[in-house]
């Protein structure tokens, strides 16, 4: 059952890629793409798709959303303070690999995540074990562990939780 | 020895110099055409009433030369097969498994994301090869890209040996018979007229060049992936 | 715009030919997997060339045997030549002269 | 007034991809020129982006889509090469 | 623009020789081939450019019916779009064989390997 | 290409974008070491990509659906990429510069500290 259910969200997900790559609806277009996505989708049936972690409640949709505009604002926040630091004659730099906590379970959960923290500049995710994000900070505030997750990680943890838990 | 290598070096910056002039005289005296030539004239106006595809140049890959791309085809399943039979030869016997450095979680977890995505592009590269740039050389090279990235993210994995050579005797074999078909219902070997054209600019247009770049980039992906395996299997049994 | 397609064809090929120095070890780093990694370089930078000389099926090509391909056949080979090499000192590339 | 905003943007590419390319030159460790390579593969995108743009071709996006869904393989591939892991 | 990438296509060849010929390290050899291989590539492709023109794919831009008078040479890249992808299942070829010489001998010193010398 | 609003939205946004690969490029050559390198390069490239894509999309809209894809590659792959780089470069115990004033995982890991 669990299987059957992530076949079918794996071919629906490359289905909607493949509509995506093509840019067009025309018949043609779809039944190629569905012949394709089947059979990649066989091949990789072990595998999973985006969305095989995705909570269908509608409280995740609009999250989802939420987190896509709260994302987009961190990278503009995050580059217009990083373009600061480097074109700063001294070069204000406090650099340190910090250690927070997570509490996110699912595996795409956990990609989002350790996605998100490297796209915002002044944050890169170094290393990931089980509950423990190492992260390389430009400028380390605190070197505590639970400050840095309060800073850090549970502005992107907030939506995620709901997303994919 | 020093004195040796500095004779070596000298002499191969002579041969350099000479074939180095031999180029700058023919990079002055080149000035670009400025109308096409007779062959590419004939296959600029001719393509698109005669094959049906957009794209000119996968016409001229897949039918208007159609017998070269079969070579090309031969030389890179050669290419392949030898690469696998030299890795193969005398191989040890006991040899322990090296223990690498595991992969992080993020690369396994992305790769597992993005692999089905990676080959789906190549299929999309090599099915609209005749609309847009790219077609059954590129697609392979993608598709086995895919490959490329699940072999990283698991370096100890082994792949169906079984259904690589499958895939790519069955498109062979399905290339073959296509070429054959056109060689009795159209003008000859490999014509890709034995389809209707369709509409240009539509996904499934040109008679059969969509199917045959199919067959050809899932061949040549084939290819390259037993090239990978085999590279990357040379250290076990 | 056939200015600024000049500007950044020449641009491109002064990257390229520094890539390939360094790769030969005329100029710059010593080392074999810079030498690799700087070749990978020259067929990346040869597909955006390619694109601007309107062969999009070209590029095409050389961006997706060039990214990661031939990279890793190179690689893959210096690993094993590495894992082989074991006990003995560190593969530097540069033994033998 | 847009040709002259594309050309002052095209500009301000080239002098990244310059610096890039400084630090490509420069090292010093492996690790360090691989980053400027994938800065550089980054780069690439935009100017493919810009290509496409000059000649008022959508096609060529096509080769941009391949070139950003793969140039990450061969920084990755390099990266586990250098930590042993290949 | 075609002579600049015309000359940068020369010039990778001869680095290539260059590297190829002075080099005795058996995969820095290889690397030296690979970047002649991309310089040839590029000089064919820049002798089938002609200066003004765009890319031999018909869409809205370029009708079939102006085709004639607005693309480029088309059969130079099809030899090249083959040449790269031959290519790379030579440098497989090679990077196998370096594989196995080195199995046999411990080097990568093209000087030791001496049995088909006379 | 004509003069817009939209297109001047597009041109001012592919200013912005490009200003943002610049300073990338600037950071990649002024960081001190290779972790604040990866940081400045790959991270404002990305914001820097997506803005030219984004003033490309106002310039021609007709090619928006492509790039959004373009776009979201790019952000799905450029982190995975750093993020292996920057664990391979911990591993092989890269020089950190000597302003660092804390390495977590150094302590817990044992190695290279």
């Amino acid at each position: 059952m669990q299987r059957t259910l992530n076949f079918i969200l794996l071919f629906a997900t490359l289905l909607f890629f493949w509509v995506w790559m093509n840019g067009s609806v025309a018949g043609d277009v779809i039944i190629v793409g569905v012949l394709a996505s089947f059979i990649i989708a066989l091949i990789f049936r072990n595998g999973s798709s985006i969305f095989s972690d995705f909570k269908p409640t509608p409280r995740a949709l609009v999250y989802s959303l939420l987190y896509i505009l709260f994302f987009l604002k961190e990278l503009v926040k995050s580059n217009l303070s990083l373009a600061a630091i480097v074109l700063s004659p001294a070069l204000p730099l406090n650099p340190g690999i910090v250690k927070v906590r997570t509490r996110l379970k699912s595996r795409m959960g956990r990609l989002l995540l350790a996605n998100s923290i490297s796209l915002t500049p002044g944050t890169l995710t170094v290393e990931m074990k089980g509950e423990w994000f190492y992260i390389h900070c430009v400028t380390v505030k605190s070197a505590d562990t639970d400050a840095a997750t309060a800073a850090i990680v549970a502005g992107f943890e907030r939506y995620l939780e709901v997303m994919y838990g | 020895m020093t004195g040796k290598n500095m004779i070596k070096r000298l002499l191969a910056l002579l041969l350099l110099a000479s074939i180095g002039a031999m180029f700058a005289s023919l990079l002055l005296a080149y000035v670009p055409d400025t109308d096409l030539n007779f062959t590419a004239r004939y296959y600029a106006e001719h393509t698109a009433a005669d094959i049906g595809a957009a794209n000119i140049v996968t016409a001229i890959i897949v039918t208007y030369r159609g017998l070269d791309t079969l070579g090309e085809v031969t030389v890179l399943f050669l290419a392949s097969g030898i690469v696998g039979l030299v890795l193969s030869f005398g191989r040890k016997q006991n040899t322990t498994l090296r223990n690498l450095v595991p992969v992080g979680e993020l690369l396994t977890t992305a790769s597992q994301y993005l692999a089905p995505i990676i080959m789906l592009l190549g299929v999309y590269v090599f099915v609209n090869g005749h609309l847009t740039p790219g077609g059954g050389f590129q697609g392979g090279a993608i598709i086995a890209s895919g490959m490329l990235l699940l072999l990283l993210s698991d370096p100890l994995k082994r792949f169906s040996h079984t259904l690589i050579a499958t895939v790519e005797s069955f498109s062979g074999v399905g290339y073959i018979a296509l070429g054959l078909v056109g060689l009795v219902l159209a003008g000859g070997f490999l014509d890709s007229r034995i389809l209707p054209n369709g509409v240009l600019g539509e996904l499934i247009s040109a008679g059969a060049i969509p199917l045959i770049y199919s067959l050809i980039g899932l061949k040549v992906g084939a290819e390259f992936s037993s090239m990978l395996t085999s590279l990357s299997e040379t250290e076990d049994l | 715009m056939s200015g600024l397609m000049t500007a950044m064809t020449a641009v491109l090929c002064i990257a390229m030919l520094v890539a390939a120095l360094v790769a030969i070890r005329v100029l710059g780093d010593k080392s074999l997997p810079i030498a690799i990694l700087a070749a990978g370089l020259v067929s990346l930078l040869a597909s955006v060339l390619f694109l601007i000389l309107a062969s999009p099926d070209v590029a095409m090509t050389e961006a997706a045997i060039g990214s990661g391909l031939s990279t890793f056949l190179f690689f893959f080979v210096l690993a094993r030549i590495r894992s082989w090499e074991k006990g003995e000192r560190e593969y530097d590339g540069e033994k033998h002269d | 007034m847009v040709e002259l905003l594309i050309y002052a943007a095209a500009t301000l590419v080239g002098m990244a991809f310059l610096l890039a390319l400084y630090r490509f030159f420069k090292g010093p460790s492996a690790a360090d020129r691989v980053v400027a390579f994938d800065v550089l593969t980054i780069i690439s995108i935009s100017g493919i982006v810009f290509i496409a743009l000059a000649e008022g071709r959508g096609i060529y996006l096509d080769v941009a889509l391949v070139y950003g869904l793969l140039s990450f393989l061969g920084v990755i591939v390099v990266a586990r090469y250098l930590e042993r892991g290949l | 623009m075609v002579y600049i990438a015309m000359a940068t296509g020369f010039l990778l060849i001869l680095i290539g020789f260059y590297g190829a010929l002075t080099n005795r390290n058996l995969l820095r050899m290889i690397v030296a081939f690979s970047i002649a291989d991309t310089g040839i590539n590029l000089v064919i492709i820049s002798v089938g450019y002609l200066p003004g023109r765009t890319a031999p794919i018909l869409d809205t831009t370029v009708t079939a019916a102006a085709a004639a008078a607005r693309i480029i040479d088309p059969v130079p890249q099809a030899l090249v779009l083959t040449a790269i992808v031959i290519g790379v299942g030579v440098t497989a070829l090679m990077l196998a064989y370096t594989l196995k010489l080195y199995e046999k001998k411990r080097t990568l010193d093209i000087a030791k390997f001496t049995e088909l010398k006379w | 290409m004509t003069d817009t609003p939209l297109g001047i939205l597009g041109g001012l946004l592919l200013v912005a974008g490009a200003t943002f690969l610049l300073l990338g490029g600037l950071g990649l050559v002024r960081m001190p070491d290779l972790f604040n390198r990866i940081q400045a390069g790959t991270k404002a490239t990305t914001l820097g990509t997506l803005l030219t894509l984004a003033g490309t999309a106002c310039l021609q809209p007709a090619w928006g659906i492509k790039l959004l894809l373009i776009g979201m590659f790019i952000l799905f792959t450029n982190p995975v990429s750093s993020q292996v780089l920057a664990r391979a470069a911990h591993r092989m115990g890269i020089e950190k510069s000597p302003q660092t004033v804390v390495d977590r995982l150094a302590e817990d890991t044992g190695e290279n500290s």
